[in-house]
């Protein structure tokens, strides 16, 4: 049945052969095959046989519109675009078989007719590019690159640097150090230093089982002398910071400017 | 006299045959195609790049692997000959669809090409996965924006699609030639009245670009 | 006849030529080094592996890569003596420590000297890394040993040392005079420094040995 009713169609529409009928039989049963509306375009183009340069677009035309017609007849539903190329292709064929209107404006059928022709055999040889390109020799198929290649290995290299001032500069610097030695031989009597207090500190260390006062542990005769006084105790606890640093002693203060205590770390004996 | 003829010897570049040398170690050692400049800055001072290339070139004509030049860069890869040998080595690649093909060809062949121009080339609008998967392939990246209304991103092919394909550059393409002679490689704008005539500097081409990628575009 | 011909064709390995070809692909293009046996299988019928390897071993002598046989199996790698062009190396130009310069000044104005004296100057221990740095950069090296108690070892400075500083010998270093009068060592004078407090009994400056060289820098 619907056979018949194609056939019916296509013969009144123009006179084409048997084998392009097949053919848009079977383009309406593929219609979702097609990539758009000059794809379709193309694929009855190619029907005509001939060199897509001398292509009838008036034809091509005719044979688009026969074909959107048996697609409505088989309710197929189409998409927007296969009909606005039908509505154009059918304004082409009217400004084709028509004289122009006198102060039409726009290009004429010619124009437009002869851009079509063009998009389709752009498509053609895109397609045909794109199929020759395909068939080329293709990486990790025909031809390899290296196995096993080989990364450049990124070394840091440090170059140091030091001028002849930088040199000067740290000897003045060791130099002056020297030069003040006699001033702290002139005052060590008045002068605890820190290593003296950790000797003192490690000392007394495991018999300070309970929280006791900083004082405590400050030399003998610290309180006769004021300047020995500041000095045994800033070094007193900076040498207790080190040990509580070492988690060899515990610290602590109730409030601002009360009494450090220290003791022995729990659970420490050495 | 001693002294002049010490930092000579010093700074002078080793002799061609052992610059090739050098140069066939680097292209052996890379995988991807490496340019003039990179082998140059890897090899002592005043090695002539160019030179040895093109002996290297020619002393591996008919061997099993072949010096091949890809875009601006070199690389060595095996004879094409010879691939039915590499079985084992052979990448399974993703069929490609039809429009993912076309795709490509089209900004092969037209590059730099916006995607209006692709869409108005096949006729259909390109899906954003299309292009997607060709810039995921490496074979296409964004181009400079086309200097016109909407200033649309375009895009061209990279240095692996040449190298994917063989191909020394995009001049070299199949019937390139012939397609430029018979003008089917023209821009010819459509007379007006067409459909899909309009829609370039479609407002969506912004979607496509990162912010990286732009300031390339305008080096 | 024509049959026999035409079977024998078709079972007859390539010319030897050409199985180097493709055993030379094969080795180029396989992610991992192969067995002969590998490599056999890969090729047409009848080619004789150990030969090919041979003789493409031969060809690749002296060239930039080198076929090389790692455990049983063979492979393509770098000619050994330009591992080098493998290498990519960034200088990072670092200032010296306080510690490695101070060092350094006390061993270039007091040289020789021992690490004993470079401590009692500095009023710190020297660290081992900072003397081995120092070594490592060919600045100082090792001098005769003193013949004192314990024959410690003594440092110098190197050829490399004056030819970095711009120096003829260590003598032209500016003494300490001159430090002094360049504003370069600080002027202050010392508060209650008595002359001749200095040295005066202290045991760690028994580790002193003012030697002639001493003397001279100084004077």
């Amino acid at each position: 049945m619907p056979d018949d009713s194609i056939s019916d169609m296509f013969d009144t529409a123009s006179n084409i052969s048997i084998e392009d009928r097949r053919l848009q039989e079977s383009l309406v049963v593929d219609v979702a095959g097609f990539e758009g509306p000059l794809d379709l375009l193309l694929t009855l183009a190619r029907s005509q046989k001939v060199d897509m340069r001398r292509i009838s677009v008036l034809e091509l035309a005719e044979q688009y519109l026969g074909f959107v017609e048996v697609a409505k007849q088989l309710r197929i539903e189409l998409a927007a675009d296969y009909l606005v190329m039908a509505a154009w292709l059918a304004f082409l064929k009217s400004r084709l078989l028509l004289p122009p209107e006198p102060g039409e404006e726009g290009p004429s059928g010619e124009e437009l007719a002869a851009h079509l022709a063009f998009q389709l055999e752009r498509l053609e040889a895109m397609r045909r590019s794109a199929a020759r390109l395909m068939g080329r020799d293709q990486k990790g198929r025909d031809f390899f690159a290296r196995g096993i290649p080989e990364d450049v290995e990124h070394k840091r290299k440090i170059k140091y640097t030091a001028t002849i001032l930088d040199l000067m500069q740290a000897y003045a610097r060791t130099r002056t150090k020297d030069q003040f030695k006699p001033l702290h031989l002139s005052r060590r009597d008045a002068v605890y230093t820190m290593e003296q207090a950790l000797e003192r500190m490690k000392s007394l260390i495991g018999h300070a089982i309970e929280w006791g006062t900083l004082q405590q542990f400050l030399p003998e005769g610290w309180q006769n002398d004021a300047k020995f006084r500041r000095s045994a105790t800033a070094s007193t606890f900076a040498a207790s910071l080190e040990l509580v640093k070492a988690g060899k002693m515990e610290i602590r203060q109730s409030e601002m400017f009360a009494p450090i205590e220290l003791r022995r770390k729990v659970g420490d004996h050495g | 006299m001693v002294e002049q003829k010490l930092t000579e010897t010093l700074f002078q570049a080793p002799p061609m045959a052992e610059q090739e040398r050098m140069v066939e170690a680097i292209l052996f050692a890379s995988a991807e195609p490496l340019g003039k400049k990179e082998i140059e800055e890897r090899l002592p001072h005043g090695c002539d790049v160019a030179e040895a290339l093109v002996s290297l070139r020619k002393r591996y004509e008919g061997r099993g692997v072949a010096v091949v030049k890809v875009g601006d860069n070199w690389a060595i890869r095996t004879a094409p000959d010879l691939g039915f040998l590499m079985q084992k080595e052979r990448v399974e690649t993703r069929k490609l669809s039809r429009a993912a093909i076309e795709t490509l060809a089209i900004i092969a062949y037209h590059q730099p090409t916006t995607r209006a121009e692709i869409e108005e080339i096949r006729g259909v609008s390109v899906s954003r996965g299309t292009i997607d998967l060709l810039l995921e392939l490496d074979w296409i990246k964004f181009g400079r924006r086309r200097m016109t209304p909407g200033r649309p991103v375009t895009f061209i092919v990279t240095q692996e699609f040449l190298d994917h394909f063989g191909l020394e550059s995009a001049r070299d393409l199949p019937g390139v030639k012939e397609l430029r002679d018979s003008g089917l490689l023209d821009n010819r704008p459509a007379p007006g009245m067409m459909p899909g005539a309009e829609g370039e500097g479609d407002a969506d081409d912004d979607d496509y670009v990162d912010d990286d990628e732009q300031e390339d575009m305008f080096e």
